[in-house]
């Protein structure tokens, strides 16, 4: 929806508007998941970013469709801040033909090789190996892409983390790893299973960073100065963005719980609040800055619920998979 | 007796063992709050020391299995699900399946590891896998394969106390139904099969999450007049060859269902153990119903074509029992 | 034609095939020096940015392989052992067999996976699995096992020029045998048996390394007036039944020979799909001879004791062709 | 041979005469491996640790039997200075029944449990787990035992080795970290392939320290230090020593070397000069000090090589592994 350009810093300029609609966008989409998840819509389950945009769409706002993101299994930001189609996401998570990975995925495995999107993935720690590889092929190609890796705190205790920081900083790949720290892996309280901070671990490697990662502007220069540094042949860096996931680790996760809990409903709501989350930090500074008024932002906001309803009559329009595909494809051309 | 889903019945076997033995560890990633249910209750009840969250580090966490029950610790591992296997393989293959011979007997390693195993939820291919025959070839492994409540506590009993790593691998998602279990102490021996459902024309050797959609098309086809024994091995390692090839003696025909890949499939070591020691037997071809080898699609009717139906079992025991075959 | 030691001929098809496509890498520990000798003379040849010593990380080898392909390259990752595939198993098992169904078909992953295999010199049960079995069961992944010289050099540039991730095993220090290698360009195609000596009384399938003691074993049979026709698979994903169905049915009888251990082995697979497609032909149990199921030991006598022998193979042999299966 | 007693600073007292002996054992015992393997006397191959006895004998020095160690593929070294039987380790390595894994496991494999030595180990890395696992299972059990796993830098770029930190700082265990840094992994140049100094890696998780490999008094006083910590209940620490491999990765490398080289002659007769070889070094200071003359260090060494060739005799006197192990042991007990 945004038209890209360049800004003085030299990577692709995004407006604080585009920023905006895309944070909606994801907001939005998944909001419509968990009405769809609820009357029995989707196959599958479902894992929701609510509460992070500002990581996913500050950081893919420096990148190109030639640039590689490897996602998580809580993928659907990545795969929309990167500029996947929604109609074809919705698609594949309800399980039709025309999903992006023909309804051979689902919502945790979105992928759209064409935009550099090597995919959702539902093993933890997944995408280190499968960005620091991306990355060396782009170092090879040598035309200053770049392979970003999104991954949550609780993923950063998967060793392939050390690993692929390592690979990266030894041969100075253009890796740039961006940690999703919510401070919980499902209903573990991460800190309780980590030993000290993160970015010392990245330090060991790599130029590291902590921003606070529901104020987009912050993920985007500091995501952005990676990407430079690594564009120019700089090799790999670290950022951490706070954050906080709103939903639970997946929907109806209450059914898994027996009871218990492993954060409080005040947490939650602090972080909801318009002083924390993402979307409305970005809506108050750019009423107060006077950037557009209140009925812009409106406007915005039924434009994007149009699209993720049109979206919905596009997946449940569409015919299921085809169950053949397994076969064809998994046995394709040798 | 009570009856219990086959979760609870995991939970009850595990909060008798640990008061049994105080050497018992409970340790994986979520277990306190208990992702499956398997573990629930456990952390209030044992204290943190015995039961432990872990970090997400499966090639570590097999290993400290390893290390944990050769400083002397009784240890059950969650993997949660069985795609995680890989993830934590190296140990497994390269450690917990060959310290004991490689030590020549110093290392007893008492492990129990929980994983589930299956599709059916459009869970898609991460998380759907049924690697059991990985598991099964390793040698110095023993799996077990629990497909109701009473044998799940039966058998995770005998996995505990047993001093050889074993793979408890529960059906998720499929498997917890509800059924009689046994009140107090209940062990299972490992390589006993169970005979399900007695007949005269085929055998048919259903594992795990098969032996429902099996019994369905038994059903099915003594409307029929065909008349299938239905056996569940309960074990894999060790198994028991000596009922299947009994029952094989007595009809003539065998047919394996097993919700593994074919090739290399459990259900592939059973035909090929009956072609040979049970080949005078034999009076028809030796069918194997299993999942295609591909990675199972999350589509529900994508996926749903790919795991074996009871219309799938039916079709392969009428084709082993038809006339030719006489 | 020139006579080449089997990882010569692997060598010189890896330059050949350098030459013809500048976006093939090679990556793994050592393959600079080149420890197995197959990468030798690359890095001098085509430099540090396509032949690349790799930190020992087999989790990460694995999963960059994927990442290398999906950059539109392609890829030779040397893993040097099979137990080293447990090791790098996590994104063998999840990504490699399967994101190219997950993706509906977008990413395509031509990587080529050097591995040996076997046992036979004391290097003990963590240097000497035979690991395919569990390779073969994950779908998604294609096999060789290269018995010869030729073969080698056929079956690497079918599997690099090749769209779907190739595990190429080669025999551990014991394929490393002289043969007739063909110049210039070369392919095998695969799913292709070769029969490698014809008979009329029993079918032995001879998988890899034991295609060499099953040979001998062949011509000690042959003294004693029976016929043996011996079969290399060459792959075991694709496996060519056809190829073994046609010999049964002429012979009437099967024994498979294999280095892995024998519960869900390349073995069983093929003795179940004869049960089944080739029951009519049988006339006798199908044998495997294969290893047991335990780690391999160090002592040579030990380790020799587990690994089929011309010996075992012909006792084989001689119990299927007895006059009671006639 | 020695006998324990406690020292001033609390750990199990070692005299230098003690640390010359065990030192030289390890040398001389591996002398003649070279030579068994030269006339073909051994079943496998052999990884030597000629160089780098320092370290294992300085670490050592301050456990007990009740402590746990975990090995790596050269692991003789290691074997000998836990307090395992050399016997039982030619024994092993000349593959013969009597040997301490009885023939199962040759000179990778070597392990005495019942003196804590969980094991060399064929895998690269794996002994970060397994030590990781026993120190969980010393801190539990809290009668103040430790883990202490020895791995090369090349070990180090293995993510188990992050894993396994991040373990033992969480929960506080005793484990101890001791890196054996020789430079080179096979016949790679570590520094080739690794990004930044590996202590920094450990330092994000627990107090580290570089010292010099070849003194086994620094040896001893760091890995002390870090065991008197982890006794103390104060957690794990990572010790580097910066050592020398001087025979090759394995012997008869040459054979697989194709011509090659990675390192020159000049580095290794560097290493094996007087003021760097650790045993000519404790000679020397041993002289200087005045602690023993001469002949008392050559006494000991006619000693050590009685030792080695009684070893040798033993092991060949032997009599094969028994092959129906293989089937008895893996499949004995439940
Ligand atoms: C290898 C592996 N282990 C375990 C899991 C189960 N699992 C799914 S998400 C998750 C927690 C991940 O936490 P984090 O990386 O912080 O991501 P978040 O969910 O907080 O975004 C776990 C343990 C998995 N999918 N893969
Ligand atoms: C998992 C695994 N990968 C690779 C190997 C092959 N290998 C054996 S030793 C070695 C180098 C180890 O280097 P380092 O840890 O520095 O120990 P060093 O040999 O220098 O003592 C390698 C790559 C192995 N044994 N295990
Ligand atoms: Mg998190
Ligand atoms: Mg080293």
């Amino acid at each position: 929806m945004a038209t890209p350009g360049t800004d003085v810093r030299g990577h692709t300029a995004v407006t604080d508007l585009d920023l905006y609609e895309r944070m909606l966008l994801i907001r939005r989409a998944e909001e419509r998941l968990i009405v769809a998840c609820t009357d029995g819509s989707l196959p599958g389950g479902v894992h929701l970013y609510i509460g992070e945009e500002a990581v996913a769409v500050g950081a893919c706002a420096v990148m190109t469709d030639d640039d590689f993101v490897t996602s998580t299994h809580r993928g659907h930001g990545h795969f929309l801040a990167k500029g996947g189609d929604l109609d074809a996401m919705f698609a594949e998570i309800w399980g039709r033909a025309t999903g992006i990975c023909k309804g051979m995925g689902g919502s945790m495995h979105v992928a759209d090789v064409s935009k550099g999107i090597l995919g959702a993935n539902g093993i933890v720690g997944a995408g280190f190996a499968i960005a620091t590889g991306a990355a060396w092929g782009a170092k090879l190609a040598g035309q200053g892409r770049v392979a970003t890796c999104f991954f949550g705190d609780g993923a950063a205790n998967q060793g392939s983390f050390m690993e692929s920081m390592n690979v990266s900083a030894a041969w100075d790949l253009p890796t740039v790893f961006v940690c999703e720290d919510n401070g919980v892996s499902e209903f573990t309280v991460t800190s309780t299973v980590s030993g000290g901070p993160l970015v010392e671990r990245a330090r060991a490697f790599m130029p590291a960073t902590v921003v606070d990662g529901n104020d987009v502007h912050a993920v985007r220069d500091a995501v952005g100065e990676a990407v430079e540094r690594a564009r120019a042949g700089g090799g790999p860096s670290y950022v951490e963005a706070t954050t906080y996931r709103i939903r639970g680790h997946l929907e109806a996760e209450q059914h898994m719980l027996g009871g218990g809990t492993y954060r409080t409903d005040d947490d939650i709501a602090a972080w909801q609040a318009d002083d924390k989350d993402p979307i409305a930090r970005l809506a108050t500074r750019l009423l107060a800055e006077g950037t557009c008024p209140r009925e812009d932002l409106d406007a915005i906001d039924a434009a994007v619920r149009n699209r993720v309803e049109a979206a919905v009559a596009f997946a449940e329009a569409s015919p299921p998979a085809d169950p053949e595909l397994a076969h064809t494809i998994m046995f394709g051309p040798a | 007796m009570a009856r219990k889903r086959l979760i609870t019945a995991v939970n009850d076997a595990l909060v008798a063992e640990m008061e049994r033995d105080e050497k018992l560890i409970v340790f994986g990633e979520d277990v306190e709050l208990a992702i499956m249910g398997d573990t629930r209750g456990l952390v209030g009840r044992f204290g943190r020391d015995r039961v432990r969250n872990s970090p997400i580090c499966e090639q570590t966490l097999t290993g400290m299995a390893v290390g944990l029950a050769s400083a002397g610790y009784r240890v059950v591992l969650h993997l949660m699900f069985n795609n995680f296997i890989y993830t934590g393989m190296d140990a497994i293959g390269n450690q917990m399946a060959k310290l004991r011979l490689m030590t020549g007997g110093q290392m007893e390693l008492p492990i129990t590891v929980i994983a589930g195993y299956g599709g059916g939820n459009s869970n898609a291919a991460q998380h759907s896998d049924t690697a059991y025959p990985a598991l099964m070839n390793l040698g110095g492994l023993r799996v077990a394969v629990p497909t109701n409540s009473a044998d799940a506590k039966g058998l995770f009993t005998t996995a505990v106390r047993g001093r050889t790593p074993t793979f408890f691998l529960e059906a998720a998602g499929r498997g917890g139904e509800m059924g009689e279990v046994p009140d107090g102490e209940h062990l299972v021996p490992f390589g006993q099969a169970d005979v399900l459902r007695e007949g005269d024309d085929v055998t048919v050797v259903a594992i795990g999450t098969m032996v429902k959609p099996t019994l369905r098309a038994a059903k099915a086809l003594a409307d029929d007049g065909i008349s299938a024994e239905v056996i569940d091995p309960r074990t894999l390692v060790p198994l028991d060859e000596d009922t299947i090839l009994g029952s094989v003696a007595k009809t003539g025909r065998l047919v394996v269902v097993d919700e593994a890949r074919d090739r290399c499939s459990a259900a592939s070591q059973i035909a090929a153990v009956v072609a040979d020691r049970g080949f005078a037997s034999l009076r028809a071809p030796v069918r194997r119903v299993t999942v295609p080898d591909v990675a199972l699609p999350y589509a529900r009717n994508a996926e749903a074509a790919l795991i074996p139906s009871p219309e799938r079992i039916a079709d392969a025991v009428r084709h082993v029992t038809q006339k030719q075959f006489a």
